[in-house]
């Protein structure tokens, strides 16, 4: 067991790692750098640099160096120091700037992944019980309309009928009041008065799928002979689908959890984007539109590592969940 | 278990499953019927993609009318819209639009229209449905910012969301199919070695590799290369999902039975994969690929809202939510947001064509 | 209802809906289940025996419905209750299920959760119905493990199905069963899936604990052996209906309906002869879609009168035994006064002496290496086959016996060339010379494969369902030296081979989903013939199929090999169906051979104490009152992964001596030249199959 | 009409030459106040000591400010939002330099400085600080302020490789010296004509930024070991990035985010702001304006800002009425009906705000294009002046932007001293036919369906690129112009570029026509960017020529030789002469007409919530003259009843 955490993480760290190259280098391919960007942002309000001034930030912010050397100081840095580099679009340093804000990317995901499962599961279950029934048509049919309405004009509608029809206060998680309030019961009441729409466009598309998938497993397992075996055992059929198929159909969604949650995690940007939300997701797409190397990479590998995670802990999950896996796991045979 | 003809062969007994199945079955109609509307959007369309009429920025939809008097009073039969009085307000920023029951553009079938070339081939001027005068304009959809009509420019991007879709699929799935069989047909480290790419790729969030690639197009690319490029960024992260079902489908279906006999029978690899593999999966692939499609077009549009899709005059579903894609769109010319059905409609269909597909798959399965 | 029946079930029919038609499942069975005694319901697959055993349980499913008759049935409290009339989920229908009735199933290891330990399934069964603590219920189903003959039952409360051997997962099963002391037990199918030792294990145990808790079982099996072994009275169905039903002694001795007695001749078995050649049952039992008119078993009824037989339906015609049919008024045949059945009907005539050598395998391993570990560097060595060696004559059948696990099919399919060995050398006469067929490039391999042919044993998954017949068995004639390239010259082969297996070569344009399971197997062995191969491998070719298929199958095996002087290697788990079939017979253990002999030898006197415990549990079926019980084999096979020091049948033997612990034994020729691996091979006197069936072949 | 526009310049000149004195004057009326109000958030300070009175606190000549309504009530919280990095928007607050814009643009008046004087001969500036003006810490700012700056920030190699060119004349540094205690001068050996405008924009902040006392500690020359310590303590080790990250000069945002650092601003921060969700800046109790009522200014106790980079959530706030003043970028045309739309509900009201530029977007030619037929044709005035008339700029207005504007041409706007209207209206009328004859004077020769082609034979087509993410009007935009110019036979292709792309397209020397800003056209603004008015900005040829005197680059023709030696004149000179200079440079461009224009930008407006009182109208947007920030902030109030 220990040697299967220990041999997970370091597979972990391997692939952050080599994330991290390749994530450097996709974001250093489009043309220009972090200083052409501002040179350009300036120009369009009818800022002009002088050519010594564009020199300077170049050498300031460390663009003279090679790709290589870039990342090497970086990758370095964080390793020796644990320092991850500086924003050059807000002036300070990484860390700051992701601490708080991948806290809410967290918290939002997971939200978003429990109000897929509250929705889905029993949604699922249903559907593959009651199979055909109108209930399974209409779950079915409700379910793909999220699917097919893309996430960014869901956001936006929900976004105006927030503030136009209920005058709810626009962007953010938190009310004005709280947003540099210590954390408080208030606080977390507030935070979820205002999730309710992130977590509604983020969860649809996964939903559907969700149930899609709950019930196609389920499907299969209903008609295995445990669930025979059981209903022989005199068990009502509620107690029976749930003690019996719906923990095992849940094994395979179990082990797409990880897809689910790098979904969400990617889902995340556009839905914080047109809501306004301080999550990790639009200081991504700013950084890497501007090339704030340092924050971009750090983002990359902050997120990419949660999803890491959250392969790990699909597995955990799915180790707690089938004592074969646990096994297996025992016995030193899984990757 | 007895099977009504017994010459039926495989596909034969797919598609009778298939018919079975509700709706996978009007998926199917109405996936035909929007790749139809994208091979003929030219005629389809009332008007081209890019006329635009000053007078009617923002002209809301019309209502199709069907009688009208003629000189002595009668009700005659004639299809028609009502035209506008328009009136800038600068105050209100806005244009006013009050319909002119004098102003009737009678609408008729197969009638004169803008021209264009039918599949580059023919040049044409007719359209299916339209106003009768050519100079007379018609917004079933209404208008957008610069008078064109939505309608039109709804039906002429169905063919690049259409196909960017299914071009995008095609790509994904020769790479899918060629990495995920290489890595399920000689396992080993080979196969480890994907399995690991696959991986970090998976786990890579999308947006910074879309953003990234995106880029990287270059910018003096011609609209037709750009698209092809999108497809292929698009494909770039879709490759992997596909390849893993392959991988999976041959690694399950390398120690079947019948495999191992055509090993057996003296047949060589690239024969036993072609042969025998490939068809035992075939069914199951265009399902999945039928279920990528709607991610490939909803994945367009979000590249589009990132601003790092296909770009004007190209016009594709996801080029016209992001044009609507504004506040003031909702708040004063929602009628932008029409094309977004028909994203809705092409998901749809498109997925519900995968789901009867996919249970149509196995035809042993009861 | 008589007092000393617990259930009666009265004239029931079932139907099913699928995909809008009606599919009449049961029609007007009617049986009595006495207290305290086993009734066995008997038939081919598809013949309504699960179906039966369901309704009575009212666990059917929401798509079926009883359409007419009774199930009778005294609750504890005395009420009489009629189930057929009850909903499925009705309280008092739940509270009898799985408390006074209680089933088990065929295959444990589906049948289970593999997500909860046995004790939770097992205490689950008792807290369903009674309201007792979860420790009070945790201390009886120990006490039920134990009774059930589970070792070690407070460790085993908490494993999972999958850590137990099949045995041990069949008695949680059955101890699950008897947590609420169940009045009746349904066993469907409970020891098809087992070992036949385990079966005989099995078996014993549901004897004991009949005695033991007084109930009444209902035994549904397909396998006349095991009903002989363990039926007071037999119940044999055939397409939903009761053709025959009596007590077990009269249903063997005096069989009335031709279905049962066809049944029972189909059954190979050894017979001190093993020449035989099987009495098949033609055709298949049809689809429930096409229920023939008048008497179902007409269609294949060697006696069907067709002016009487098609056109109306039997009565029941009561007597030693009840049957459903028209004989006894039509007349009976004379061979069905005799007392016994007649199981052979025509001699094997062998072709000429067996001198040459067709097949050498020397010193044949072959071990899988699995990696665990940290950093993989751990390895796992999966011993499948330790140094085989044998061979085999030209025209001769070698039969390859062997619990599952034991190395079999993998040494088969080595020899096959599906796995390269990983040790020793297999050579094969080709042209009169023998040559080395393992470790060939892919090319010569190729080459070889001709000569060498596999017949899968899953008539299913064995063939391609994209390729039509005429595709499937002409593929081998596309490659190889000996490809034929003229298409006319292709298509003669195979419509020739495709007749030779009995298939219509009209019909080799159609898919394989087209053909019964026992026409898919002909397929298969056309496919094997397809190149004239000298060899064929046969990889428990028959155990898919019903016990009238099976015969039809080993028939056209023994008429092949006798036209065309094909070389078997037979590979089964069943004695029954390699006495049938071999010359010679090879035991298998834990990837070594431990005797190799001919057939006759080996039935009648095993060297090998393995080979003695396998015969000891073969059942036939025949019924023998008083049969002497031989103590079954207990424990199970060693790990391949780990297999113990010296004889790995040691643990389990009766005679092992302390050497046996230490050495392995290897295969060598006794006293008697005969070739056994043991070490005590010269000290033992072993018993084979002595019983003599009092229906004397004729 | 050449005579009369030089009768304008020359009106003009007189006015900007007695501007020196005009400030003095507005200094003296200060002194009418014996004392002075404050707000009542300070009083509790001041009455336990922490702070001193405000008499102590204002300046002895504090600037009057005029109020754009009236007298003004204290408090409240004026709510704006940002969009996060790159804090041009810091200019609301920041924009406090020595000398500054008036509110309308058309001159330059007293801030930090109340006064001062200029030489004839241009080379030396005098600016007089006034006595007893204090830091935001209370230390008084004095001219060796100025000098610390000029000394160890601006031509701190250190720091920066050299200082900005304003302060650079013919590779002079300039002398800056400390006359007295509130008397600081800047001095060149040559003119410096453009000093004051160059003060009163943007880059002009710098100079009154940097507190010697504060700031001393920062620099490695003046404390070597207290630096290493500082740099070690944040663990940098290059002294640029962390002056930089930690202190910051102009364009970092660095330079606002520490509380301690002294400020002459209206409003300062309480602790760090960069990166956070939402901040709040405090009031400067030693702020240095007055009103006529001597009340301390400014009357706004709070200024806060929320964060909302995408435009859209920027909109939804400034629609819900959070926000007192909608950000220029979502202040356009376009969203005006969803502003009016949302108006009651939001409680605000449009105030319009004039843009300073000079047209909405120009044509610019690269008469040097690699590809010399090409360039041989843009050389060609014709051909600019068919294409202008090709253009139905009325219909572009009507369609493009709501029928705001008029047809323009690049030229300086109607109220600017240098307004001619042959400039601004010549070659705009729509005209087809005129159009074509004009092109067929340069490229006759056309296919079957009517395009013009070159020598060859090859369609003759131009390439505009567009980015979209700046100005995606501008996309709408060119679709119309590419349908008027391929209707007179002159094929058009429009590329659509990004943000991203378009970067790799500056500055290559194949790019074909441009289409960019023409800003700087309001007041005196064209003054400093007549570079703006020439060819393509990336066309250096002719410049390269005239740069280096003829070793490099293209000879230009004599007319635009001679414009660029007017460029180069007209910051060296200065008052009447300057005029006389612009006013040659615009006539031959005027003549010469390098660039074509579309419309004059009209129909900009701000939405500014009902409470917030003050705002002059109309407002004015712009760079150099960094609009809206010279509205006076510090006079605005919000009402009583909601604050």
């Amino acid at each position: 067991m220990l040697s299967f955490l220990v041999r997970r993480l370091s597979l972990m760290m391997i692939t952050v790692f080599v994330i991290t190259v390749v994530s450097f280098f996709i974001i250093i391919l489009p043309p220009g750098d972090f200083v052409d960007r501002i040179v350009l942002e300036a120009n369009q309000y009818g800022e002009v640099f002088e050519e010594h001034e564009i020199a300077d930030l170049r050498r300031m912010y460390g663009l003279d160096q090679s790709a290589f050397e870039q990342y090497l100081i970086w990758m370095g840095n964080i390793l020796f120091r644990g320092d991850f580099g500086y924003s050059f679009g807000w002036d300070v340093p990484v860390s700051e700037l992701i601490s708080q804000r991948l806290g809410l990317t967290t918290t939002l995901s997971i939200v978003t992944l429990m109000f897929i499962w509250i929705v889905a599961i029993p949604i699922g279950i249903y559907s593959a019980v009651r199979k055909y029934s109108l209930g399974d048509y209409a779950a079915t049919f409700v379910g793909f309309v999220g699917l097919a309405v893309p996430n960014f004009l869901l956001a936006l509608v929900l976004l105006y009928i927030s503030f136009r029809y209920f005058g709810q206060s626009v962007g953010g998680l938190f009310s004005p009041e709280y947003i540099n309030a210590p954390w408080s019961f208030d606080k977390f009441l507030d935070l979820l008065s205002h999730l309710w729409i992130p977590t509604i466009v983020l969860g649809t598309a996964g939903t559907a799928e969700v149930i899609r998938k709950i019930r196609a497993n389920l499907l299969d397992e209903l008609h295995r002979p445990y669930v025979l075996t059981a209903r022989a055992k005199g068990l009502t059929e509620l107690n029976l689908v749930i003690k019996y198929p719906v923990r095992h159909s849940l094994n395979p969604f179990v082990s797409d959890l990880n897809d689910l949650f790098v979904k969400i995690i990617s889902g995340e940007t556009i839905v914080a984007v047109v809501l306004g939300l301080q999550t990790t997701g639009p200081l991504l797409l700013q950084a890497l539109k501007e090339e704030d190397l340092y924050l971009a990479s750090s983002l990359i590998m902050f997120l990419s590592f949660l999803a890491v995670l959250g392969t790990l802990f699909s597995d955990l999950c799915l180790m707690l969940l089938d004592p074969r896996i646990r096994r297996q796991a025992r016995e030193g045979e899984m990757m | 278990m007895s099977f009504s003809a017994e010459n039926a062969s495989y596909g034969t007994l797919i598609w009778r499953r298939f018919r079975r199945h509700r709706l996978g079955f009007l998926g199917f109609l109405f996936t035909i019927f929007i790749y139809l509307v994208a091979a003929f959007t030219e005629f389809l369309a009332p008007h081209s993609q890019s006329t635009y009429k000053a007078r009617d920025v923002y002209a809301p939809p019309q209502s199709l009318r069907f009688f009208v008097q003629d000189r002595s009073g009668q009700e005659i039969f004639q299809l028609h819209v009502l035209g506008y009085r328009s009136k800038v307000d600068y105050d209100s920023g806005k244009r006013t639009f009050v319909e002119d029951p004098r102003k009737i553009i009678p609408l008729g079938f197969w009638v004169r229209g803008d021209k264009y070339d039918l599949w580059g081939l023919v040049e044409f001027d007719r359209h299916l449905f339209g106003p009768i005068k050519k100079s007379d304009r018609v917004y079933f959809f209404g208008a957008d910012r610069l008078g064109r009509d939505v309608l039109s420019r709804t039906i002429h991007a169905t063919r690049v969301s259409m196909t960017i879709g299914l071009v995008g699929v095609a790509l994904s799935l020769i790479l899918g199919i060629m990495i995920g069989g290489i890595s399920g047909f000689f396992g080993g480290f080979i196969d480890l070695g994907i399995q690991r790419m696959i991986e970090i790729l998976q786990s890579i969030p999308s947006i910074p590799l879309w953003i990234g690639l995106a880029a990287a197009i270059p910018p003096t690319a011609p609209p037709i290369q750009t698209y092809f490029l999108i497809t292929i960024i698009l494909s770039i992260i879709g490759w992997t999902g596909l390849a893993r079902v392959v991988r999976g489908r041959f690694m399950a279906l390398k120690d079947e039975d019948f495999i191992k006999a055509a090993r057996l029978d003296g047949n060589r690899p690239m024969r036993i994969i072609f042969k025998y593999m490939l068809p035992n999966f075939l069914s199951h692939i265009i399902a999945v690929v039928t279920l990528a499609i709607p991610g490939m077009i909803i994945a367009e549009t979000s590249l589009s809202f990132l601003g790092i899709g296909l770009r004007q005059p190209v016009v594709s579903w996801g080029v016209l939510l992001q044009e609507a894609q504004n506040l003031k769109s909702i708040s004063t010319a929602p009628w932008l947001f029409l094309p977004g059905f028909a994203v809705v409609l092409a998901v749809l269909s498109l997925n519900f064509l995968g789901d009867g597909l996919r249970d149509a798959g196995d035809p042993y399965e009861t | 209802m008589r007092p000393d029946l617990l259930m009666s079930v009265q004239g029931l029919s079932v139907s099913f809906w699928e995909e809008k038609r009606r599919l009449q499942a049961l029609k007007e069975v009617s049986f009595d289940i006495p207290k305290s005694k086993t009734v066995c319901l008997v038939g081919e697959s598809g013949c309504g025996k699960s179906v039966t055993a369901r309704t009575l349980l009212g666990i059917t499913g929401a798509n079926s419905k009883i359409d007419q008759g009774t199930i009778h049935y005294t609750d504890p409290s005395g009420t009489l209750l009629d189930i057929a009339g009850l909903k499925p989920d009705s309280r008092v229908l739940r509270r009898l299920r799985g408390n006074d009735a209680t089933m088990i199933f065929q295959e444990p290891m589906t049948a289970l959760s593999s997500f909860y330990t046995i004790g939770n399934q097992i205490v689950e069964a008792l807290r369903q119905h009674e309201r007792v603590t979860k420790n009070q219920a945790r201390a009886r189903a120990i006490e039920v493990l134990e009774a059930v003959g589970m070792p070690d039952p407070q460790t085993q409360m908490e494993s999972y199905t999958f850590e137990l051997s099949g045995g041990q997962r069949q008695r949680a099963m059955i101890a699950m069963a008897l947590m609420t002391h169940p009045r009746l037990l349904i066993a469907d199918e409970p020891t098809t899936a087992l070992d036949v030792t385990t079966q005989a294990v099995i078996l014993d145990l549901m004897r004991t604990i009949q005695k033991k808790f007084e109930m009444s079982i209902l035994f549904i099996t397909h396998d006349l052996g095991v009903v002989s072994e363990i039926a007071d009275e037999v119940v044999v169905m055939y397409l939903g209906e009761v053709v025959e039903s009596g007590p077990v002694e009269q249903i063997f001795s005096n069989p009335r309906h031709p279905y049962t007695r066809a049944l029972i001749s189909a059954a190979p078995h050894y017979a001190g002869n093993q020449e035989t050649r099987l009495p098949v049952i033609p055709g298949i039992v049809p689809s429930l879609f096409e229920r023939p008119t008048g008497c179902a078993f007409s269609t294949r009824c060697q006696h069907t009168k067709s002016e009487l037989c098609n056109k109306d339906r039997p009565p029941i015609n009561l007597g030693s035994t009840n049957v459903r049919c028209f004989l006894e008024r039509a007349g009976v045949p004379e061979e069905f006064k005799k007392k016994g059945v007649t199981t052979v009907s025509d001699k094997r005539k062998k072709t000429e002496s067996l001198a040459n050598v067709a097949l050498q395998v020397e010193s044949v391993s072959r071990q899988f290496v699995k990696r665990t570990g940290l950093i993989r560097r751990k390895e796992k060595t999966i011993r499948a086959v330790t140094e085989v060696s044998l061979e085999i004559k030209e025209g001769e059948t070698l039969g390859l016996v062997g619990e599952s696990g034991c190395g079999k099919t993998t040494l088969g399919q080595t020899i096959a060339g599906l796995i390269d060995p990983s040790d020793g050398k297999i050579r094969l006469a080709i042209g009169g010379q023998m040559r080395e067929i393992s470790n060939l490039s892919e090319q010569e391999r190729r080459n070889a494969w001709q000569h060498i042919r596999f017949v899968f044993q899953d008539p299913f998954a064995s063939l391609n369902p994209r390729m039509t017949v005429f595709e499937i068995v002409s593929e081998s004639l596309r490659n190889g030296p000996s490809r034929i390239e003229d298409r006319r010259l292709q298509q003669e082969r195979v419509y020739e081979v495709l007749e030779r297996v009995g298939l219509d070569p009209a019909q080799s344009d159609r898919y394989p989903h087209a053909f019964s399971g026992g026409q898919r197997q002909r397929i298969g062995i056309a496919r094997a013939l397809a190149p004239k191969p000298k060899i064929v491998i046969a990889d428990e070719p028959v155990s898919a199929l019903d016990v009238s298929v099976q015969a039809q199958i080993l028939n056209l095996f023994q008429d092949l090999q006798r036209d065309l002087g094909l070389t078997y290697l037979f590979v089964s788990h069943d004695l029954n169906v390699v006495s049938n079939i071999s010359d010679r017979v090879a035991v298998m253990y834990a990837g070594r051979i431990v005797e190799i002999a001919p057939t006759a030898e080996i039935y009648s006197s095993p060297r090998h104490p393995y080979t003695a415990a396998l015969l000891s549990a073969v059942l036939t079926p025949e019924y023998t009152p008083n049969k002497s019980r031989i103590e079954p084999l207990q424990g199970h096979p060693p790990n391949p992964a780990n297999l113990p020091p010296g004889c790995s049948f040691a643990s389990r033997c009766a005679f092992a001596s302390s050497n046996c612990h230490q050495n392995s034994p290897t295969l060598e020729f006794d006293d008697e030249g005969r070739l056994v691996a043991c070490h005590r091979k010269n000290e033992l006197t072993l018993s084979g199959i002595t019983r003599v069936s009092g229906n004397e072949v004729a | 009409m050449k005579k009369s526009l030089f009768n304008k310049f020359f009106r003009f000149s007189i006015i900007t030459g007695v501007l020196g004195f005009t400030a003095l004057s507005n200094s003296a009326q200060a002194q009418s106040c014996s004392s002075y109000n404050e707000a009542p958030m300070l009083a509790s300070a001041v009455a336990s000591g922490a702070l001193p009175a405000v008499g102590d606190r204002v300046p002895e000549e504090p600037l009057v400010v005029e109020v754009a309504e009236q007298i003004g009530v204290y408090g409240g919280t004026m709510v704006d939002t940002t969009g996060g990095n790159r804090l041009a928007e810091f200019r609301h607050f920041g924009y406090e330099p020595l000398v500054r814009w008036s509110v309308d643009g058309s001159e330059i008046v007293p801030n930090v400085a109340k006064s001062w004087q200029i030489s004839d001969d241009a080379t030396t500036y005098t600016f007089q600080l006034r006595k007893g003006m204090k830091w935001s810490d209370g230390e008084e700012f004095t001219a060796d302020d100025i000098v610390f700056w000029w000394t160890y920030v601006e031509s701190n190699k250190d720091i920066q490789s050299k200082p900005r060119g304003y302060m650079v004349v013919k590779g002079e540094q300039a002398t800056v010296k400390a006359v007295d205690k509130h008397t600081v001068q800047f001095s060149w050996s040559n003119p410096n004509g453009l000093l004051l405008e160059n003060l009163a924009s943007p880059y002009g902040v710098r100079v009154v930024q940097f507190a010697e006392h504060y700031h001393r500690q920062f620099i490695k020359g003046l404390n070597p070991d207290g630096v290493a310590k500082l740099m070690a303590a944040d663990g940098s080790t290059d002294y640029t990035q962390w002056w930089n990250a930690t202190v910051g000069s102009y364009g970092k945002q660095s330079e606002y985010n520490n509380p301690a650092r002294p400020s002459v601003h209206g409003w300062i921060p309480k602790e760090p702001f960069l990166g956070k969700e939402q901040f709040k800046f405090e009031r400067n109790p030693y702020y240095f304006k007055v009103d006529k009522a001597c009340n301390q200014l400014p009357y706004i106790d709070y200024r806060q800002w929320v964060l909302a980079a995408d435009t859209e959530i920027q909109l939804a706030k400034s629609l819900t009425g959070e926000v007192d003043i909608s950000r220029v970028n979502i202040s356009t045309p376009a969203n005006r009906s969803v502003f009016f739309e949302n108006m009651k509900q939001g409680d605000y009201r449009f105030v319009a705000a004039d843009s300073a530029d000079m047209n909405v977007a120009n044509f610019q030619f690269p008469e040097n294009h690699p590809d010399t037929f090409r360039a041989s044709v843009y050389r060609d005035k014709n051909f600019r002046v068919g294409l202008s008339h090709a253009i139905d700029r009325e219909e572009l207005i009507d369609v493009v932007f709501l029928g705001q504007g008029e047809p323009y041409q690049v030229a300086p706007r109607p109220r600017s001293p240098f307004y001619s209207e042959k400039m601004a209206k010549q070659y705009t009328e729509y005209d087809p036919e005129l159009a074509s004859e004009y092109l067929d004077k340069v490229l006759s020769k056309k296919d079957s369906d009517g395009f013009r082609l070159r020598p060859n034979g090859d369609r003759f087509v131009v390439v505009i690129a567009v980015n979209k993410d700046f100005k995606s009007d501008w996309v709408d935009m060119m679709e119309l112009i590419k349908g008027y110019w391929e209707a007179v036979g002159v094929e058009t292709v429009i590329e659509v570029l990004s943000d991203a792309t378009s970067i790799s397209r500056r500055g290559a020397a194949d790019n074909d026509i441009g289409l960019w800003l023409s800003e700087n056209g309001a007041g005196r603004l064209p003054l400093l960017a007549p570079n703006d008015l020439l060819g393509a900005d990336n066309d250096l040829d002719w410049k390269k020529y005239h740069v280096t005197g003829g070793k490099e680059g293209v000879e230009p023709p004599a007319n635009v030789k001679r414009m660029l030696e007017l460029i180069d004149q007209i910051p060296l000179v200065a008052g009447a002469k300057q005029d006389a200079v612009m006013g040659e440079f615009l006539e031959l461009v005027t003549d010469n007409f390098p660039r074509i224009g579309i419309a004059l930008p009209a129909g900009n407006y701000r939405a500014v919530s009902n409470r917030l009182r003050n705002v002059p109208e109309p407002l004015m947007e712009g760079w150099m003259y960094p609009g809206i920030s010279p509205a006076n902030f510090s006079t605005f109030y919000i009402t009583k009843d909601k604050q």
